[in-house]
């Protein structure tokens, strides 16, 4: 086993892999740029090492810059999490040359795997089901329309590298489809390093179901369950869940089986995520495949009672997978919000601040994965993820009571979130049937904000509790200690104006 | 003191006044307010209001004469506006003006500007496309109308609620 | 089903079933003294209600103040924790009076089990083994003398109300009993209103392990697993784990069907606790049943799935238990630690005080069921149990991993407090063997406290991270509004005098 | 900035400066002590040293020229006094002084007295008994000898570490 573990990245994920390598007795090493020098997963390590300056080209996405920090703090390993450097094969095969373990598969398996393009290319070879399209990318807007009048609008631009919903659009008609390509282009190479993207036939409103997938190097090779993912917004997912609702145990195993078939065809070690597209029939379609750990990993572990990351650390160090398929007995079920720093309201935009007050919930059947204190400003420069919520319940009706109680203690204020959004999610009929697909949010959102029975009154109590507390003579509790410029402050109050109850 | 406080879309006037017991006197909108207040710690509020539990958390962000109080309680997070009733009226007058004005919905990074000056827009036409968090955002025009100005050029970075255009 | 439970209790068990109620959609109602005004369960519930005067004798121990504050708030159901009303059978049958269902067993079964004394008469006549000793109180010092000496020091004294340890002394020679007795007698009725004790022989450094039970009005009786308890200072649990160490399935099974008998033959309904002390050689011997929710509850929901306050609920409203013995199947080990306001290093007595800084550990296999929160200042009118840290694993080393990283994170300070203590056993070799017995906490005690490889570190970081404190010309961030006489900061210093890294 | 700290049993000398770059020159015990510090929030301090990372939240208490700070970091949860060394000298002067006192060791009641003064006592015997958290507890004598005085009567009500009786 490993003695030190450098961890590639930053925010929850790397908090939480700090949290492994901890339960495993293992030295983390956390980098930073010159913005995280105070982020949580820097406070929280054994050990942090910096990188470089804070745009992520000069940093969690420098290749010589993170191997350099490994070489210098004596590292065994890098876990990349996910995002940044973790799907990159070139990243994965220097780790090699260095003599470094890279937590993930080989760097031939990602190649084969990593990119969409040629994982699109892998599964028609291995007879599983993909939907219509380019199967490599398309180089310029021309050959984009010519493709698009082929299939028929509407259709989707996905950025061949990556994943996470950046670099991807949705394209209904003609006229949109060259500011579109521009778009995706230009997202998917700041966030991946690689502009190409490709075109398949947009199925509107689909399911969209992942299966979890873990081998190690000796052959091994597991399913462990899936998770429902339908429920996305700017096509990055919000809310994961695990059972699926309303899917037949049928289509289950053989989503399944084809994923490991998926797997095995390119050697895969370690974990990995293969996403479907599922229809109303339950036909699937093959996605794409996530060649590292998946953001909603911890509604697998709730149900599964396994922990993703330390099995991750242990197949990558050469041991045996401890159990076969038939030991994976999942209990209950798990959902997950992802609490971001965004607005609801100017359509989920990314929404950078301070913290200025953070008390997450607790108690039975509650598990907080954050990446943030009171009192962090959350920088510009990277993903506005805060922290994931995750509930487990005996059935999924538990996880819903339990993520709405835990929804009605989380304080958290300072920027805009999501958060108010989820508490109108975990009311809505709709969700609470299991009826989502990937059109589901926009649905939503269409129909005017319901009103509680006690709202009234909480509004009464609040513009009570507001007044007391502008007349109070303490001094205002601001968490930093930096002085915000009057220029700032005006900027804040614009940004205060579209405030409302609804949060 | 009296105050003017907006919580979304409705805006309440209140008086309140502190009690020789130590007790608070509130009108809301005219209309006494009866509660039990007390103070868990210096930034922690709670009501007893009719037997009912209200328990807010709060933190104080604005400047003088608007301050916006963020609270936190009952599963909601959200910013108040608390306004001393006079400097409310003057600010009202400078929003009433005629201009659309682009604000940036959040801090970041101008990339691109899609239309110029004088540029004829159709309601929902992309202006400018500003980065944040490895997003490309297109800030659209909210009407159709003339691009006035710009306040922004490509790579300027910007704070969110910053002027980014004006549209007539 | 309920639409209203009044909950007669604080701290943090008040918490934990205001969480069931609202995962139940339940109308929570709070409870309160005057010292409890802003307490956690006031500011989490629904709606509350104030009782009386701080003592527990005006408040929470007073049948007829909680009888009328369900009255004016119209509450249908009343749940009594544990400590306080708990056991208390005239409580019981005045709530049945009154029309308000009590969620627990009947004023009958408490009476036939509740008392220590009377649950031995009953587990003697149904042929479970109990310890050599009186069966009724002893009412006088002289027959406690005679009744020692005919069964040999050392006895234990025992309070025949109650339980929680108070009111509990061990005896090991003639001259310390009568003093002993006085103690015990007097600290039984400040706690239960009962000043009764009775006698028995006392097994030296066994284990302490219980059986958890729960029964329907419909004669469905089961029980879920057993809980380990050994690890004890006077006589109080502080850690507890399920399911136990080195127990053959033989012998849980043997106690799992004895705890059922024991609570047939009262007619038992609702959750109860039958505790057993457990020899080298696995003989078990009947102590008592604690004829209400149990402190350390949640070890059994962690390793179960279930949830005891709503399966509570649930069968006091007279619904059917949804499950039979065949479908309580336990995955992986849970542990509890039981966070003190108190000073391990004399000898664990109370310390109360305010909370300057708490920031609770949070993550995967972490559950925190708090009472308190930052800026509280904990009351010396009551129990001093703050809070309680759960762990889970897919086995005890998995769970021990958890806690010992949990511990880490935990920051509490403003007060003494026994996570230093916890920190301690759970590097301890005798403990990580799952060797204890209840003589555990003094054996290490009684070792020099080890010193790690990383201490001398930390301390140099803690003295430069102590001296910029101190420079730094920010306010101190003192969480009560309250000023603090010179008196109380003086009496505050002597406290700090004894402070040290150890903790 | 000079001050003496007691961390545990150990005291140590430190001598802070605040360089021009914003840095901190630190001298522990006399040795340069290098080390990155950074401010996460107002009460949170973060220290790289060697690589290694320390991250203490703290809190003040105490009064002037004896701060005590509570530092939260790494799993451990302390106190420490930070002294003026001139002011500490007088401290230590009475601390010396000839008698054992008895200090209560938590805050509590005086719910009954065990011996009276003049007492001849053992080590280790009762010489009140407290209440609080509804636990009675013994208050012992740490040494044999007299029971000089006693500071409580039974019904008192004391605060933690207030002088209870004297032994000598």
């Amino acid at each position: 086993m490993f003695g030190k573990i450098l961890i590639a990245n930053r925010g929850e994920i790397a908090v939480r892999l700090i949290r492994a390598c901890r339960d495993l007795g293992i030295t983390s090493v956390a980098v930073y740029s010159d913005v995280d020098r105070c982020a949580l997963h820097v406070l929280q390590a054994d050990e942090a090492c910096r990188l470089g300056a804070s745009p992520a080209a000069d940093s969690y996405l420098n290749i010589g810059k993170v191997l350099d920090a490994a070489r210098r703090c004596g590292a065994e390993a890098i876990h990349p999490g996910y995002g940044f450097l973790s799907e990159n094969a070139e990243f994965a095969a220097a780790c090699r040359d260095a003599g470094l373990t890279f937590i993930g598969p080989s760097p031939e398996s990602m190649a084969a795997l990593g990119s969409k393009t040629a994982a699109r290319r892998l599964a028609k070879d291995n007879h599983i089901p993909i939907l219509e399209g380019t199967v490599d990318a398309v180089t310029s807007v021309e050959e984009a329309q010519k493709v698009a009048a082929r299939i028929g609008f509407p259709v989707m631009l996905k950025a061949a590298a990556g994943g996470g919903g950046k670099g991807m659009r949705l394209v209904t008609r003609a006229a949109d489809l060259a500011s579109a390509y521009a778009l995706a282009g230009a997202e998917a190479g700041a966030a991946f390093g690689d502009a190409a993207v490709f075109l398949e036939r947009a199925v509107l409103a689909p399911r969209h179901i992942e299966i979890q997938i873990l081998g190690d190097q000796h052959g091994n090779l597991l399913w462990m369950g899936e998770r429902e993912c339908s429920v996305q917004r700017r096509h990055q997912k919000v809310i994961e869940e695990s059972p699926a609702p309303r899917l037949s145990q049928k289509t289950r195993e053989a989503m399944g089986k084809a994923a490991v078939a998926a797997a095995r065809a390119a050697n895969y070690t370690n974990a990995g995520t293969v996403e479907f597209l599922v229809d109303e029939k339950e036909n699937f379609y093959f996605l794409e495949v996530n060649t590292r750990l998946q953001v909603e990993h911890p509604v697998t572990e709730l149900v599964t009672g396994l922990d993703l990351p330390i099995l991750q650390i242990r197949v990558a160090a050469g041991e045996k997978l401890p159990f076969q398929q038939a030991g994976i007995a999942p209990r209950g079920h798990a959902i997950e919000c992802r609490v971001y720093a965004e607005d609801p309201e100017q359509n989920f935009m990314p929404s950078p601040g301070t913290i200025l007050r953070l008390r997450p919930p607790a108690g039975p059947g509650v598990r907080e994965d954050s990446g943030v204190y009171e009192g962090w400003t959350v920088p510009l420069e990277y993903d506005p993820l805060l922290s994931k919520l995750i509930t487990w319940g005996e059935d999924r009706a538990q996880a819903v009571a339990r993520m709405r109680r835990a929804l009605e203690e989380y304080q958290l204020t300072g920027l805009r979130h999501n958060l108010g959004f989820f508490r109108r999610v975990f009311a809505d009929p709709e969700f609470l049937s299991g009826h989502t697909d990937t059109g589901y949010v926009a649905r939503l959102l269409a129909q005017p904000m319901p009103t509680g029975p006690r709202d009234a009154e909480w509004e009464q109590a609040a513009l009570a509790a507001a007044a007391v507390a502008a007349s109070a003579s303490v001094p205002a509790p601001a968490a930093t200690t930096d002085s915000t410029s009057p220029w700032q402050r005006a900027a804040r109050w614009a940004a205060l104006q579209g405030g409302g109850a609804g949060q | 003191m009296i105050c003017e406080i907006q919580i979304g879309e409705r805006t309440a006037k209140l008086s309140l006044e502190r009690e020789a017991n130590g007790g608070w006197k509130i009108l809301l909108d005219g209309q006494p307010f009866a509660a039990d207040i007390a103070f868990p710690n210096r930034d922690t509020l709670s009501l007893l209001i009719a037997g009912r539990s209200y328990c807010f958390a709060w933190a104080r962000d604005g400047e003088p004469g608007r301050t916006a109080i963020w609270l936190a309680g009952g599963g909601r997070n959200t910013a108040v506006e608390v306004r001393d009733p006079r400097q409310a009226r003057a600010r009202h007058q400078v929003q009433l003006s005629g201009r659309a004005r682009l604000n940036a919905p959040m801090a970041g990074k101008v990339v691109k500007l899609l239309a110029a000056p004088g540029a004829l827009l159709e309601a929902g036409q992309g202006v400018l496309v500003l980065e944040a968090m490895k997003m490309q955002n297109e800030v659209r025009s909210p009407k159709a109308g003339t691009l006035l100005s710009l306040a922004v050029a490509a790579g300027d970075t910007v704070a969110t609620g910053a002027l980014l255009a004006e549209v007539e």
